[in-house]
């Protein structure tokens, strides 16, 4: 098989995970929130679905798919005798059943722009079908699916969290409370859910992969402070703090090498940037956004947040593909960057604004990009807001000339590096209310794009990789971006916790992947 | 009386529409979308557009705040944008643990406040009442995250007197109560101490000492209530004053009440939720204060309600 | 020491107790009792080496001028000085335990119970937000353990036993629901409720009437029979002191000017202090001698009332409706000439004060009142602002008038600079002036109110109301707490005043020597209603109202060997200016039985 | 117009030994010292402080990124991105001054009007000022915050305002019921009868027994305000980073107060001194200017 289970591992037990912020929903048509990303993965399945602990595709709910030589038809063979926590068998209606329903507009779900490349897609949203023209079922266990363009990405938006099959008769039941009760197939159902205390998740015996899950419950606290679920960590009263080590004790937990053991690092997909605005002067000038970039002091910055990072070079972080490991970025030379701007006839620098959002450590940091740009002679003056502020004043031309992402950094959706440049590079998100903050938009990059995202042969991957490669290298070129870091991901566990260390830096289920890790006692 | 309280009435559900107007035109003007929020960062132009005309988002303001208007004199807080969930059934369900907090942080602060006030203003200019200043001062000085995180340091952690964090018996309410209590304690006692050393000038403190009553007695009975006045007047923006600290102090405990799921609503733009809960506090408030206005007449007879 | 334990017999009503077996161990002795005041600069001396003693059953009066440290003395034995005050020499012993060395504690036992007191101003003296009924049971069970029920039954008794009418509904009443009188009675009750074995009466009856102050006085001496108890009597009114006390002290600027057994100090007094202080106590009779006034018959007059009514709601149940009323003024009607006095004598609760009140708009009224030609009420705020420098009130309880936070400089200065009188120097004399003529020293323009006695406060009171010269000035119990010859003093101000400006008095008292001395026309109140009204010759010289006979007869004279002939005490129901809804008192008819003499019929 | 002009007799007459009394007590004097200390400070803070305010020193922080503990370079050690706290102390005295003193100064201001002017009149007037005061309570305060921050700029001077104008309604409720019961006291009705004017009685007669009071409210508050101010700069109304504040300190370091307690407690110890020091200043005025309380110490 594509993964081994752990010999060691042992049935029964649970533990407990805290969250800060309560679960807003579970039904996986909606559920767009880091912290219920994983739970709902956890309770649902889709088509496809990644080896645990890795950026892996492999089938889910599918057994077997097929790709017709132009890659614009996908036909999935489903798994048979998976049932929903309801008892009723999963069939092929339901898969469409679910694609129908979240790309239907009344669903609002927000990923329903992830399906666009399926065909039909464009009367959904209109609504001028209430049907996905591109789905069709041709037995109780086999679906087939059409694209409206070739396009290499579609595999893993299967394997969203938006494609999960839902049953219909549940949906119908609790209307717009479904994300209070979910039905799915996955490997755990909702036993109890106290608004506001926590949400207890019991074991699916019925589970369709065997041996799995190994965990008879979680429950997730929610609302509960960082800082305060460490303490019950270190009380042995919890087992995950969903949040992770809080800033404020980072350096306690890590210099306390009994605490330090239990804590798994891992890369993570995200990077850190300053968006600097194209159409603002003077950021329409490149020589300027060069000069910005090499102005900051990255070390510093990632010294600043106790190092829980990485430097940043390019937009990708590095353990995507299609990464360009040879680059070097732009080198900190604040005296090369004073020149530049001299050149670019701002010698006596100029006043700038940077919008960042108020949560620590992101004012903190933008400190620091204020102080470094001080350092070349930019004035700039910081605005703290809350997030939807930022986001607001981001999406609307002229609004921001500097915005630093942290706290709505991109976390890719999907181990591709198709999904770094859509939306926040991309002409289509330079737009009112767009995420392309830095409203950078590159007609030929945009072509380039399509073109890599249409090579869909298993076979070309290698040339598809270098075509974003390319993508991204063009974009550093006309320097939109000033990456900064790319965030590691320290995750702390109690003693009794045990599973691969891969499977606690999981990379698409965050914090754990909550169907592999089990517990020793 | 009757007339009084009818007028009232009338008056409270006044202010409660002026303070639906107000709160909704902010959200309007507010420049954050929240179809913005619900849609996510990939979607796409259209997706966005196909929300924000499901939610009538798209409408002129009059009609958007008719339609939530009239839904809220049906008693209909509409739904969740992000949630989905019935709004009303959502502070339904995190109204009494946010009640049970209040009244216990009320129950913490006239007891702290009151009893310190009043030693201080019996020990006037001794070194005890200098002490006492200083604890108010540093009781309304102190932020009340890091009081939180102290107190359940040292009674939850090291001596493990109480749970730490968490919600549901006598023994979880203990520590939020007394730290969201604490800086009203600090308020009440200073207050206290002011109208109490008044009250025990009074000739009428003399005729009770006269009587020969007790040291108890002549506080309890005779200096207690007249100086309580103003303190009355207090607990009803007390309710107000909680409604900030309540944020805090919930996340802390862990407590499931509403000021947390108020803060997560403002920052992700979830209107009905935002307008419920104000609405909620709002009526609260505006209520808190109507029986503290009907309190002191029967506190002190010559004010007469008018 | 001048102070023997020595009583001498002599007492009218009570001849027997002074020579009782206990009579010559004293009960309480004063030994050398200093009292002084911190300062800015150090102490000075306010109450200076007195020393006297007092045997069971015994009544010594403390008189003499007013400030001169009575209440003060009296509240160092309680050990209730106020704050900044403390006994600075001397001691005070209740048989063998000195009071003044007691801690706080010991003497919270004593007080009350062995030893209880009287305030002198009743507004201030009693909590605000406690119903009498609260405050007089609480006072019993303080001291006594009995039940609840029990309590209030003894303390509707000793509302009764101080003829307070309605005495259940009094007892669910609060303290500024009730006149002048009224709240002194709830003092004089709670006292004697704990029939303590020393009782010290701070001026008890300067708010009663003279029918009314008969009966406390009778009760006091009941006390004293039954319970052998002693008193301490501090009154300015020398026949109250010449009815009651075995002994007088008089007292003069803190010293003991004189000790003697009553009859030797009236008979025969040594001091000079003394010999004045007795010379100038009105004597009923001895104003039919002043001159008449020339008569006032062409005059329009300065007030003039008519059907006058004033009523106040009694709320009852939880949603506080209106159940009872209290008729406190029904159809009233009178005028006051320029250059007039008009005094209104009554019963205490009749109605007097809410007169005045009325007059100055404090209270709503029902009926016509014009004010030196102005209709009251609906009045623009200019016109009252002059309406109200004509019109000055000085009101029943002192304390209670003056802002306690204010200098009294500034506060008599106050109507001046109000009315944009003089400049700030120019009213600084003013108020200095003032001073002066109602016998204060003018240095103490800046202390504050509660750095005087009660008498000298009323006269503050007084000097405001004439700072501003006003066409009329209503004195509500004005000289009430003054001695005989302050007194005097400012019964002459008053009417030189009268003589050089014109200035007319609505004078309330219940003092028939003082009303009899000062008025041109007096008008006798009952129940809120005029019973009887005509010139002082006719009603003095012919009472016919049968309430006014028998109030002229119960003045005190102020001579211990007048033998009072004895009269049947007050029994059965007191009539009540209080009906529930919808009921009304019956409406008296004033006849004119001659020479504008009315008088009531039926 | 002649209602208010007397006021300068009586202050001038005490004049002189207001000062002479302040002298001889030692709280007071602690109070004003403080006071006077932080103010210099506050305005000298370019000629005293070492460093600047929001210069992030190098050798300001560990290698680990730790900030350093007082002592040594550093008076009051260094915050989380290695600037000199004693710096940020000095300047934030600056910010916080304004807030605690002016901003407060002027709600308790507000506040006292209205509660007074309701409590007096009651009526209809009284009715509309307090339930305008009602609705200015039940109102969204973050809300509204949030909404300027993003309209405004963010200024100093507009938390400001915003302190001001949200915060003057707890006074104006404890105003008014103290208010209503002074109003029922029978010498104000004496007042009346002497043809006082409103404002006279207002000011003159009533105002003086709310001293203390007020006194109570405005020192507390400085603390509040203090820290209110944080919260609302945090949501972008007020000053905006670097600038400090003694309120920003303490929020944006509340949650290391355990790995950095001189963050949170140095800023802390000073907003409580500064609240404290008003109070000992005020209580003493009070002290020696109100005769009732003269003797009683
Ligand atoms: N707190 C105080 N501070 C300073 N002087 C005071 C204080 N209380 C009273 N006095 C002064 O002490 C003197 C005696 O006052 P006291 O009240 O004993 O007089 P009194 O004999 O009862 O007079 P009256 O008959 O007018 O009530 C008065 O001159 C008064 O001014
Ligand atoms: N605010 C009030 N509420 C209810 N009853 C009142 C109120 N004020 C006065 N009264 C009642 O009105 C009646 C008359 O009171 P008023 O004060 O005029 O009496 P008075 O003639 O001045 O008596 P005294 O000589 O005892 O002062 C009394 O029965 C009193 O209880
Ligand atoms: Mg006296
Ligand atoms: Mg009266
Ligand atoms: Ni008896």
């Amino acid at each position: 098989q594509d993964y081994t289970p752990d010999p060691n591992a042992v049935d029964g037990g649970g533990i407990i995970v805290t969250y800060k912020d309560d679960v807003a929903t579970l039904d996986p048509a909606i559920g767009y929130d880091w912290q219920n990303w994983s739970m709902i993965k956890s309770l649902f399945d889709g088509l496809m679905d990644y080896i645990p602990g890795t950026t892996d595709l492999r089938p889910g709910l599918a057994e077997s798919y097929e790709i017709s030589e132009d890659g614009m038809t996908f036909t999935f063979k489903l798994r048979q005798g998976v049932k929903f926590h309801n008892g009723r068998e999963m069939t092929a209606e339901d898969v469409k059943y679910s694609l129908d329903r979240v790309t239907n507009p009344e669903t609002m779900s927000p990923g329903a722009g992830f399906f666009g490349m399926i065909a039909g897609y464009d009367a959904m949203a209109d609504g001028s079908a209430d049907s996905l023209s591109g789905v069709t079922v041709i037995d109780p266990y086999t679906v087939e699916i059409k694209l409206s363009r070739p396009d290499a990405t579609f595999l893993h938006v299967m394997a969203l969290n938006f494609s999960s099959v839902v049953p219909k008769e549940a949906v119908d039941e609790y209307g717009a409370d479904f994300g209070k009760h979910p039905v799915g197939t996955g490997a755990f159902k909702l036993a109890d859910w106290t608004i506001g205390q926590k949400l207890v998740f019991e074991k699916n015996a019925d589970y369709w992969r065997d041996g799995v899950p190994y965990l008879d419950s979680i429950t997730f606290e929610v609302g509960q402070e960082p800082i305060v679920a460490l303490l019950r960590l270190q009380q042995g009263e919890v087992d995950v703090p969903g949040d992770g080590i809080p800033p404020a004790k980072f350096q306690e937990v890590m210099s306390d090498p009994a605490q330090a053991e239990r804590v798994v690092v891992g890369g993570q997909l995200h990077t850190g940037y300053i968006t600097l605005n194209v159409t603002m002067p003077p950021f329409d000038n490149v020589e300027v956004r060069r000069a910005v970039n090499m102005a900051i002091n990255k070390e510093r910055i990632t010294q600043i947040i106790n190092g829980r990072a990485e430097p940043a070079t390019q937009p990708l972080p590095p353990s995507m593909p299609g990464y360009t490991t040879d680059y070097e970025g732009y080198a900190f030379d604040p005296e090369a960057a004073k020149a530049m701007l001299a050149e670019a006839g701002l010698g006596d620098g100029f006043a700038t604004e940077l919008y960042v959002m108020n949560t620590d450590p992101n004012p903190r940091i933008a400190q620091a990009i204020q102080q470094d740009l001080k350092a070349i002679g930019v004035d700039v003056a910081i605005k703290s807001l809350a997030q939807a502020n930022v986001i607001e004043a981001g999406g609307t031309e002229g609004g921001a000339p500097m915005i630093w992402s942290g706290g709505m950094a991109w976390i890719a959706d999907f181990p591709d590096p198709s999904n770094f440049y859509g939306p926040i590079l991309g002409c289509a998100g330079a737009i009112e209310g767009g995420w392309n903050w830095s409203w950078y938009c590159n007609p030929e990059l945009d072509a380039m794009a399509a073109e890599a995202d249409s090579i869909t042969d298993p076979a070309m991957i290698e040339a598809r990789l270098q075509k974003w490669s390319d993508v991204y290298m063009k974009v550093m070129e006309d320097a939109p971006w000033v990456p900064v870091f790319n965030e590691s991901r320290y995750t702390m566990k109690s003693e009794r916790m045990g599973g691969d260390d891969a499977l606690y830096v999981d990379p698409v289920s965050i914090p754990v992947n909550y169907d592999y890790v089990y517990v020793t006692e | 009386m009757l007339a009084y309280l009818i007028r009232r009435l009338v008056q409270t559900a006044l202010i409660l529409v002026g303070v639906s107007f107000v709160t909704f035109l902010l959200l309007y003007v507010l420049p954050a979308d929240p179809v913005r929020q619900i849609a996510g960062r990939s979607a796409t132009a259209q997706t966005v557009e196909n929300i924000r005309h499901q939610l009538g988002l798209d409408q002129p303001f009059i009609v958007q705040y008719a339609n939530y208007f009239s839904g809220l004199v049906q008693g209909d807080f509409g739904r969740s944008y992000l949630q989905k969930t019935e709004v009303g059934a959502l502070i339904a369900s995190r109204l009494p643990a946010t009640l049970l907090l209040m009244l216990g942080a009320i129950f913490c602060e006239l007891l702290i406040g009151l009893t310190l006030g009043s030693i201080a203003a019996i020990k006037r200019g001794k070194w005890i009442d200098q002490l006492l200043m200083v604890f108010s001062f540093a009781a309304v000085s102190a932020p009340q995250f890091v009081v939180g995180l102290l107190a359940l340091y040292i009674f939850a952690v090291k001596l493990g007197w109480f749970p730490i964090g968490g919600y549901g018996t006598f023994a979880h309410l203990v520590l939020p109560s007394l730290t969201l209590g604490i800086m009203g304690s600090g308020w009440y006692s200073r207050m206290m101490r002011s109208s109490m050393v008044d009250v025990l000038r009074a000739d009428f403190i003399r005729t009770a000492r006269a009587k020969g009553l007790t040291r108890w007695r002549v506080l309890g009975r005779h200096a207690l209530p007249n100086a309580i006045l103003p303190i009355i007047a207090m607990i009803g923006i007390d309710i107000g004053l909680f409604m900030s600290g309540i944020v805090v102090v919930e996340s802390v405990f862990g407590w499931p009440g509403i000021g947390q799921l108020a803060w997560q609503a403002i920052q992700r733009v979830d209107i009905p939720i935002i307008m419920g809960v104000t609405m909620v506090s709002a009526t609260a408030i505006v209520l808190g204060n109507l029986l503290a206005d009907l309190i002191t007449p029967f506190i002190d007879p010559r004010i007469k309600l008018r | 020491m001048s102070a023997q334990a020595q009583t001498t017999p002599g007492a009218v009503a009570a001849p027997g107790i002074a020579t009782g077996p206990e009579a010559g161990a004293p009960v309480l002795t004063v030994d050398g009792l200093t009292i002084s005041v911190r300062q800015d600069g150090g102490e000075a001396v306010l109450v200076d080496n007195l020393s006297f003693a007092l045997g069971r059953g015994e009544t010594l009066a403390l008189a003499g001028e007013s400030g001169s440290g009575k209440s003060l003395t009296s509240l160092a034995i309680m050990g209730l000085l106020a704050p900044g005050l403390r006994v600075s020499g001397g001691a005070v012993r209740l048989r063998d335990t000195d009071l003044t060395a007691l801690p706080e504690s010991a003497l919270r036992g004593l007080r009350g119970n062995r030893v209880a007191m009287i305030f002198q101003e009743p507004m201030t003296s009693l909590n605000p937000i406690l119903t009498i009924g609260a405050q007089l049971t609480e006072a019993i069970r303080a001291h006594e353990p009995v039940s609840k029920s029990d309590a209030r039954v003894r303390a509707l008794e000793a509302l009764k036993a101080v003829r307070l009418s309605q005495p259940e509904k009094r007892m669910t009443q609060y303290p500024h629901e009730l006149s002048g009188g009224m709240r002194q009675r709830v003092m004089i009750a709670m006292a004697l409720a704990l029939e303590p074995d020393v009782l010290i009466a701070d001026e008890p009856t300067t708010a009663l009437d003279v029918t009314v102050q008969r009966e406390v006085l009778d009760l006091l001496r009941d006390l004293q029979r039954e319970h052998g108890t002693a008193i301490i009597l501090i009154t300015h009114d020398m026949g109250v002191v010449a009815e009651m006390a075995d002994r007088v002290v008089i007292l003069k600027q803190g010293q003991m000017v004189e000790v003697a057994p009553v009859r030797d100090l009236f008979a025969a007094p040594k001091k000079q202090y003394t010999r004045d202080l007795l010379a100038a106590v009105p004597r009923l009779g001895d104003g039919s001698s002043a001159q008449a006034l020339p008569e006032p018959v062409s005059q329009t007059p300065i007030a003039s009332l008519s059907e006058v009514k004033v009523r106040f709601d009694i709320r009852g149940g939880i949603l506080s409706r209106v159940t009872h009323r209290v008729h406190a003024v029904e159809n009233v009607g009178f005028n006051v000439y320029p250059g007039e006095t008009f005094s209104l004598v009554g019963e205490s609760g009749c109605g007097k004060s809410t007169i005045a009140k009325a007059l100055v708009g404090l209270v709503p009224h029902l009926g016509r009142i014009e004010l030196n030609g102005h209709v009251l009420g609906g009045l623009s705020a200019q016109d009252q602002k002059a309406l109200r420098r004509d019109v000055q009130i000085v009101f029943q309880d002192p304390m209670a008038a003056l802002d306690p936070r204010m200098r009294v400089g500034d506060l008599v200065a106050e109507p001046l600079l109000i009315h944009g009188i003089g400049s700030s120097e120019s009213r600084r004399a003013t108020a200095r002036e003032l001073f002066d003529r109602v016998g204060l020293s003018p240095d103490w323009i800046d202390r504050y109110p509660h750095e005087f006695s009660g008498g000298q406060r009323q006269r503050i009171c007084i000097a405001r109301a004439l700072a501003l010269r006003p066409k009329l000035i209503i004195c509500d119990e004005s000289v009430s707490a003054l001695d005989v010859s302050v007194q005097a003093r400012v019964l002459d101000l008053l009417k030189s005043l009268q003589a050089d400006f014109g200035v007319s008095y609505l004078f309330i008292s219940h003092d028939m020597a003082v009303v009899e001395n000062i008025s041109d026309r007096i008008a006798v109140m009952y129940l809120g209603q005029i019973v009887e009204m005509g010139t002082r010759a006719q009603v003095f010289g012919n009472p016919q109202h049968s309430y006014t006979k028998r109030l002229i007869e119960a003045v005190p004279v102020p001579d211990p060997s007048f033998e009072r002939p004895l009269r049947p005490r007050l029994t059965g129901d007191i009539p009540s200016p209080i009906y529930s809804l919808g009921e009304q008192p019956e409406r008296l008819l004033l006849k004119n039985i001659g020479d504008g003499h009315l008088v009531a019929v039926g | 117009m002649t209602e208010l002009s007397i006021k300068t007799t009586t202050v001038s007459r005490a004049d002189p030994t207001v000062w002479a009394q302040l002298f001889r007590r030692k709280l007071a004097m602690f109070g004003l010292g403080f006071i006077v200390l932080i103010t210099l400070g506050a305005i000298f803070a370019p000629l005293i402080a070492p460093f600047a305010p929001d210069e992030q020193l190098f050798e300001g922080l560990t290698l680990q990124g730790a900030p350093m503990a007082p002592g040594g370079q550093f008076l009051f050690g260094t915050d989380l991105l290695g600037r000199d706290l004693f710096a940020r102390v000095l300047y934030g005295a600056r910010t916080s001054l304004i807030i605690g003193v002016v901003a407060n100064g002027l709600a308790l201001m507000i506040g006292t009007l209205i509660g007074v002017t309701a409590g007096y009149f009651r009526g209809w007037i009284g009715a509309v000022l307090m339930r305008f005061t009602d609705l200015m309570m039940a109102f969204p305060v973050l809300l509204l915050a949030i909404c300027l921050a993003a309209i405004f700029q963010p200024s100093l001077w507009i938390v400001a305002m915003v302190i001001a104008f949200v915060n003057w309604v707890q006074t104006a409720r404890v105003v008014y019921t103290e208010t209503s019961a002074l109003a029922e006291r029978e010498f104000i009705a004496a007042e009346k009868t002497l043809g006082a004017g409103t404002l006279r009685i207002l000011f003159r007669h009533i105002l003086p027994h709310l001293v203390p009071m007020i006194i109570v409210w405005g020192t507390l508050g400085i603390s509040t305000t203090v820290l209110l101010e944080a919260t609302l700069s945090y949501l972008g109304v007020g000053v905006q980073p670097p600038t400090p504040s003694w309120g920003n300190i303490i929020f944006e370091n509340q949650t290391y107060f355990q790995a950095a307690p001189w963050l949170v407690f140095i800023p802390g110890a000073m907003i409580l001194l500064l609240a404290l020091s008003f109070n000992l200043l005020g209580d003493a005025l009070r002290d020696i200017l109100d005769p009732t309380q003269r003797g009683m110490r």
